[in-house]
C-alpha cells in the first residue's frame, strides 16, 4: 500500500533543512511559498529518506483571489507519497518557478497550466502553449474565462 | 522539449530535412502530430504536436452534475472506457465517502481487466501495423477485441462508451448468460495468445526490429513520470493494483510483468503478458464474485462536502489519475485528469533521437498513446 | 500450332511481308492484353487471400464472388481527377509512370511460356531481363523526385538504395543458374533443367527470391512505399489514371518476376504435357508466395535491408557462385562433356544433395549470429525486477 | 537451436491455416448481429400512459438535448399528473448513454434497439413526441432489471403494464 506521509513530519524536515519554506501545514498537504518551491522539490526529491523521484502530477484550481498549484509527489522505491501545494494570489501575470529541471516529468504537465491557466513558469525549457494554438484568446480552465 | 526551427541541432553540413508527420498520417493513432527533424533517414530531433482533438473535458465537467461527467471520462480514452469510468467514480467515491458493495467491486476489477485485454490488443495490432504487417495481426486482435465488447455490451449495452461504473457501484448486475459467454472467451483467447506469439515473437523480422531499439532507463522512466506498462518494461515493478490496491485487487492473485531493458521489444512484452494475467484475473473474479448489491445508493445529483481528492488508479495506459475539487454543489469545481498517454509523452523525443524513421513510428507505437487521452 | 493456324489465315489475303511485321505485333497484341487483365484479377486475388488471412472476407459484392472488383477499381481510378502538384516536375512527374509499366510489359518478351512460344527468343534472354527491371529503379526515382513533396523523396531514395542494392546479390544468383545450365538464353535454360534447379540450387533460389521480393518493393521490402512511415512513398502524389499505371504496374512485375523465377529455378513449362498450365500454376504459386509474405511479415528497416543485401546476399552469393563452377567443372570432367552442354540429371542430382547440405549448414550457421537468431522469450520472463 | 528462418515460417503458416477457417467477419446489410437485450439502440421508446412529465429525463441528460414543454390536464389522475405536448430528443447529439432512462422515477422512458437511423439532415435526427408515440414499444432491459426477470429480450412489444416496476 502506498503510504501517505504525515505532513507534519515531512514539514518538520523541510523546516529543518530550508527555514520559512513552508508557508502553511495542513492534514493532506504542504503550502510552499511559491518562490522555494524549487528548492524544497529539489530536497524531497534529493533525501534519501523521502526520495521524491516522480512527480506524480501536477494540478491546479483556480479560486478566483488565487491559483492552487498541487504537487503529487511518489517516492517509488519507498512507496509513500506526499502533496505540496503553492498559491499565486492574484490573476494577471502570474509566474511560478518551474519544477521541470528537478523532474522532466512536469514538463507537459507545466504547459499545459500555462496553456489552459495562464500561469507562466520561470525556468521552463519550451514555455509554449500546448493543447490550443498560439494566439488563442484567453486561458480556457479560468473560472473567468467566457 | 527543444523548439525545432531554431534548435542547436543544425550544425551539420547538410541541412536537415523537417518532416512533418500528421495529424493527418496512417500511423499517428488519430491526430497526432509529430514534427521530426532528420538527417537522411536519423532522427535529430522530435517534437510532439497536438491538441487536435482536444475537447476541454475539465472544462465540460465543470458545468455537469457528478454522474453526468460519466459519460465524459468514457471518451477521454476511447480504448479503455471502463478504466477511465472506474477511475473517476473512485475519485467521487473518495470525495463523497461513498462505500461500495463488495460484488460491486469484484464487477469493477473484471471489467478493469476485460478493457485492459482490450487495449493492450490495440496497442499490439497497431504496433504490428506499424512495423509494416500489412495489417494481419491488428485484424486478428481487433477479433478478440469485438469478444470482448461483446462481452461489454452484454453487461452494459454499449461497446465503446459504456458509462458503466456509477458512484457507488456499477450501473447494471450481469446479465444471465454472462458467466458461460466469458468462460467462451477466455478459453480461446488462451488460444488466441498463443497463435499471436507464434506469428510475432519468434520472427527475425520483428525481433530485428524491436530488440534493442530505443532503451529507456527505469531512472529515466520515474524522472519523466512515466507509467504504466511503459515503467514496468524498464525493470521498475510499480503497479498500483499491487502497490496501492483499490477495489478488490488485494484479493486477486496476479503478477506484474516488468522487464529489464525498456526497449521496444520489452513493451511490447509486458503487454503481451499482461493480457494473460488480465485474462487470469478475470477468471478469479467470476469464480470468487460473491452475491449481494451492485450499489450503494446515492442520489443523482450527489452533492460532496467541501474538499478535494487526488484518486488514481492503474488504468491500461498507466496511472489515470482525477483530482476532484468539490465546493458543495452538484458539480466538481474544478475536474483535473492526470493523464498517462499525455505524460508518457515526455519521453517521446529522447526515444527517437538517435535512431531511425522507421523506429520512430515503432517508439511511438510501443509508447501507447491513445490522442483522445492525450487532448482531452 | 495456333501460331501457324494463325499466319495460314493471315497469308491467305495478305501478302507475306505484311504477315511477317503483323505477327509479332498480334503475339505483344495478346500478351499485353493478357497481362492487362492477369493484373487487374491478381489485385483483386491479393485482396481476397490476404483477407483470409485475416479472417476477413475481402471484396465479394462487385459481380459474382468479387470477380469485378479489380475492374471496378480500374474504372473508379481511370475516371478520378487527374491531380498534377503545382510544384512537381511536370514532364518527369507525367514520364514516370510510363517508365514504371514498359519495362514490366517488356519482360514478358523472352519469357518463354511453353517450348518454342516467347515473343522474342533472345539468345541473351537473362541479360535483357535483368536490364529491362532495372529501368524501374529510375522509375522510383523520378516519380519521387518529380513529386516535390519529402515523403516522395524520401521513398525514391529509398527505393534506389534498395534496388542497387539488390541487383547485385540477384544477377549473381542468376549466374549460378547460368553457370548451371551453360546458356543465356531462357529456352535453354529451362531445357537443361533435368532437375528443377530450385533443388539443385536452393541458396540461389533463396537469394534470388529475397532479390526479387526486393525488386518488387513487396513486404518485407517495401521500404520505399512503407504505408506506416511514409505514407505511400515515391507515389504519395499520384493519382488517377498514373497512379493506375504504377499500381498496375508492380503487379505485372510481380507476375513478371514470378515467371523469371519459374523460368530458372522451377523447370519453366516443364513438365512437356498439358501446355500453359504447368507454367501457370508454377508462377501462381510463386505469387501466392509473395502475397503470403505480404499477409504475415512486418517491414525490415532500411539499414537491416542493406545490411541483409551487402554482409549476407552478396558474400553467400560469391560463394555459391564458386562452388557451382566447381561443382559444373567436376561434372563436365567426370562426364567428359564439353563447355556450355547441358549436364545429366545424375550430375544434376549428385550436385542438389550437396547443396541441400551446404543450404542447411549455412542456415544453421546463421542461427549462431548473434542478432540474427531468434530471441529467447523466456530470457526476459525470469529476469528479477528491480522496485 | 533453431534455424534461422524458422521464426517468420511459423508466422507464416499461422496466416496460411487462416485461409481454411471461416471469416469472422459478417455480412452486415443481409446477415445482422444479434444485440444483448440491454443494447443501447438510437431510438428511445416512450410510454405515454405511464409519462406524468416530471421532466427528470431532461434534467438528467448531460447533453441537455431534450426538451419537454407540458400543461397541466384538467382532469388529472394520479400519474398522469401533466400533459406533454413537446418531447423533442435531439438524437443527433444525443450519445446514448441511458442516463435518462435511468433516472425516470416512472419506468416510461426506455432506450430502443434500432440502430439505422441515418438521415441526411442534423433535423432529421430530432424525435418528437408523435415519433415517440409511433414507434415499436420494444423497450430494451437497460436500466430495466424487472424486464430481464420476465424474459424480456428487447425483442418483443411490451405494453405500458409490462414495461414498468409496477403496474399503472
Amino acid at each position: 500500500m502506498t503510504i501517505t506521509l504525515s505532513t507534519d513530519t515531512v514539514a518538520q524536515k523541510l523546516q529543518d533543512a530550508l527555514p520559512d519554506a513552508v508557508e502553511e501545514t495542513r492534514d493532506d498537504w504542504i503550502v510552499v511559498s511559491a518562490d522555494r518551491i524549487v528548492e524544497v522539490c529539489r530536497f524531497l526529491r534529493d533525501d534519501d529518506d523521502l526520495d521524491m523521484r516522480m512527480l506524480r502530477s501536477l494540478d491546479v484550481v483556480d479560486f478566483i483571489d488565487r491559483f492552487e498549484l498541487r504537487y503529487g509527489l511518489l517516492s517509488i522505491r519507498r512507496n509513500h507519497e506526499t502533496t505540496l501545494k503553492v498559491r499565486v494570489w492574484g490573476r494577471e501575470n502570474l509566474t511560478v518557478p518551474s519544477v521541470a529541471p528537478v523532474w522532466e516529468g512536469a514538463n507537459l504537465q507545466e504547459r499545459e497550466i500555462y496553456d489552459l491557466f495562464g500561469i507562466e513558469f520561470i525556468g521552463h525549457p519550451n514555455m509554449k502553449r500546448i493543447l490550443l494554438w498560439e494566439g488563442f484568446p484567453g486561458h480556457p480552465l479560468r473560472k473567468d474565462f467566457a | 522539449m527543444n523548439v525545432i526551427p531554431d534548435s542547436g541541432a543544425t550544425n551539420y553540413d547538410i541541412e536537415p530535412v523537417l518532416l512533418n508527420l500528421g495529424p493527418q498520417h496512417p500511423s499517428t493513432h488519430g491526430v497526432f502530430r509529430i514534427r521530426a527533424l532528420l538527417d537522411g533517414e536519423e532522427v535529430v530531433d522530435v517534437e510532439p504536436v497536438f491538441g487536435y482533438l482536444h475537447r476541454g473535458s475539465s472544462k465540460l465537467a465543470e458545468e455537469r452534475s457528478y454522474t453526468q461527467v460519466i459519460t465524459l471520462t468514457d471518451r477521454l480514452d476511447y480504448l479503455s472506457g471502463m478504466s477511465n469510468n472506474l477511475a473517476y467514480v473512485r475519485a467521487v467515491e473518495a470525495l463523497a465517502h461513498v462505500d461500495v458493495p463488495e460484488r460491486a467491486q469484484y464487477l469493477r476489477v473484471m471489467m478493469a481487466e476485460l478493457m485492459r485485454i482490450a487495449s493492450h490488443l490495440m496497442a499490439l495490432g497497431f504496433l504490428i501495423n506499424d512495423l509494416g504487417a500489412w495489417i494481419t495481426p491488428l485484424m486478428h486482435m481487433f477479433r478478440e477485441r469485438e469478444k470482448v465488447l461483446d462481452l461489454f455490451e452484454m453487461v452494459c449495452g454499449a461497446r465503446i462508451t459504456f458509462s458503466y461504473m456509477r458512484i457507488g457501484g456499477v450501473s447494471h448486475d450481469l446479465p444471465p448468460g454472462f458467466d458461460a459467454a466469458l468462460n467462451a472467451f477466455l478459453d480461446d483467447f488462451a488460444e488466441r495468445v498463443a497463435e499471436y506469439e507464434a506469428l510475432l515473437l519468434e520472427n527475425e523480422i520483428l525481433v530485428s526490429r524491436m530488440k534493442g531499439i530505443a532503451p529507456l532507463s527505469g531512472e529515466r522512466a520515474i524522472e519523466c513520470s512515466v507509467t504504466g506498462p511503459n515503467l514496468r518494461a524498464s525493470g521498475v515493478n510499480f503497479d498500483l493494483r499491487k502497490q496501492a490496491p483499490y477495489e478488490a485487487y488485494d484479493r486477486m492473485n496476479f503478477d506484474v510483468p516488468v522487464t529489464q531493458n525498456g526497449d521496444n521489444w520489452d513493451r511490447m512484452w509486458v503487454r503481451l503478458q499482461e493480457m494473460k494475467e488480465s485474462a487470469r484475473m478475470t477468471r478469479q473474479c467470476m469464480a470468487e464474485m460473491p452475491d449481494g448489491p451492485t450499489r450503494t445508493p446515492a442520489d443523482f445529483f450527489i452533492r460532496p462536502p467541501v474538499g478535494e481528492v487526488y484518486s488514481a488508479i492503474e488504468a491500461t495506459k498507466g496511472e489515470l489519475g482525477f483530482y476532484l475539487v468539490s465546493d458543495g454543489t452538484i458539480a466538481p469545481y474544478r475536474c483535473g485528469i492526470r493523464s498517462p498517454s499525455f505524460i508518457n509523452l515526455t519521453v517521446l523525443r529522447e526515444l527517437c533521437v538517435g535512431w531511425k524513421l522507421a523506429d520512430l513510428i515503432v517508439n511511438f507505437g510501443t509508447l501507447d498513446i491513445n490522442v483522445g487521452e492525450v487532448d482531452r | 500450332m495456333i501460331a501457324d493456324l494463325t499466319r495460314g489465315i493471315l497469308e491467305s489475303f495478305l501478302p507475306i511481308g505484311v504477315v511477317d511485321i503483323l505477327m509479332p505485333l498480334l503475339g505483344i497484341f495478346i500478351v499485353v492484353n493478357v497481362l492487362l487483365g492477369s493484373a487487374i484479377m491478381l489485385t483483386y486475388a491479393e485482396r481476397r487471400l490476404v483477407a483470409r488471412m485475416q479472417n476477413r472476407i475481402g471484396p465479394n459484392r462487385v459481380g459474382p464472388f468479387g470477380l469485378l472488383q479489380g475492374a471496378a477499381d480500374l474504372l473508379k481510378l481511370v475516371t478520378k481527377e487527374d491531380l498534377t502538384p503545382r510544384a512537381a516536375d511536370r514532364p518527369v512527374f507525367l514520364l514516370a509512370p510510363v517508365l514504371f509499366f514498359a519495362p514490366a510489359i517488356a519482360l514478358f518478351a523472352v519469357v518463354p511460356f511453353f517450348r518454342g512460344w516467347a515473343v522474342a527468343d533472345l539468345d541473351a534472354g537473362i541479360v535483357y531481363v535483368i536490364a529491362v527491371t532495372s529501368v524501374s529503379s529510375l522509375a522510383a526515382f523520378a516519380a519521387g523526385w518529380a513529386s516535390n513533396n519529402k515523403y516522395s523523396l524520401y521513398g525514391a531514395v529509398r527505393g534506389v538504395a534498395q534496388l542497387v542494392s539488390y541487383e547485385v546479390p540477384l544477377i549473381l544468383a542468376v549466374t549460378s543458374v547460368i553457370l548451371l545450365s551453360g546458356s543465356l538464353n531462357l529456352q535453354k535454360i529451362v531445357e537443361a533443367q533435368g532437375i528443377p534447379f530450385i533443388l539443385v540450387q536452393p541458396i540461389g533460389f533463396l537469394i534470388m527470391l529475397v532479390a526479387v521480393t526486393a525488386e518488387l518493393n513487396r513486404t518485407p521490402f517495401d521500404i520505399n512505399e512503407a504505408e506506416s512511415e511514409i505514407v505511400a512513398g515515391f507515389h504519395t502524389e499520384y493519382t488517377g489514371t498514373k497512379f493506375a499505371l504504377i499500381y498496375g504496374a508492380e503487379y505485372v512485375a510481380a507476375l513478371g518476376w514470378s515467371a523469371v523465377i519459374v523460368t530458372l529455378f522451377l523447370g519453366g513449362w516443364k513438365p512437356d504435357i498439358g501446355g500453359l498450365i504447368w507454367f501457370g500454376l508454377k508462377t501462381s504459386a510463386v505469387v501466392f508466395l509473395f502475397f503470403w509474405f505480404r499477409g504475415t511479415w512486418p517491414r525490415v528497416r532500411i539499414d537491416q535491408m542493406l545490411a541483409l543485401a551487402w554482409k549476407l546476399l552478396f558474400p553467400l552469393a560469391t560463394i555459391n557462385i564458386l562452388v557451382t563452377a566447381a561443382e559444373v567443372l567436376a561434372a563436365q570432367a567426370l562426364f567428359s562433356l564439353e563447355p556450355g552442354e547441358a549436364l545429366p540429371v545424375i550430375a544434376l542430382a549428385v550436385i542438389a544433395v550437396v547443396n541441400i547440405g551446404l543450404t542447411v549448414a549455412v542456415l544453421a550457421l546463421l542461427s549462431r549470429v548473434p542478432g540474427l537468431a531468434r530471441f529467447d522469450t523466456q530470457l526476459a520472463a525470469s529476469a528479477p525486477a528491480r522496485g | 537451436m533453431a534455424l534461422f528462418g524458422t521464426g517468420a515460417i511459423k508466422g507464416l503458416m499461422v496466416t496460411l491455416g487462416y485461409i481454411r477457417r471461416k471469416p469472422f467477419t459478417t455480412q452486415y446489410p443481409e446477415e445482422k448481429l444479434e444485440q444483448s437485450p440491454r443494447f443501447r439502440g438510437n431510438t428511445f421508446v416512450w410510454y405515454e400512459e405511464r409519462c406524468t412529465g416530471c421532466a427528470t429525463c431532461a434534467k438528467g441528460c448531460p447533453l441537455g438535448i431534450i426538451r419537454i414543454v407540458t400543461h397541466p390536464e384538467p382532469h388529472s389522475q394520479v400519474g398522469s399528473d401533466y400533459h406533454v405536448d413537446v418531447f423533442d430528443i435531439d438524437t443527433g447529439r444525443c450519445m446514448f448513454c441511458a442516463l435518462c432512462v435511468e433516472v425516470c422515477p416512472y419506468d416510461a422512458l426506455h432506450m430502443g434497439g434500432d440502430f439505422e437511423q441515418a438521415s441526411y439532415g442534423r433535423e432529421e435526427m430530432v424525435i418528437s413526441v408523435e415519433d415517440l408515440k409511433a414507434m415499436p414499444k420494444k423497450p430494451r432491459t437497460q436500466f430495466r432489471p424487472q424486464m430481464e426477470m420476465i424474459g424480456h429480450t428487447g425483442d418483443d412489444e411490451l405494453d405500458e403494464h409490462e414495461a414498468g416496476r409496477w403496474s399503472l
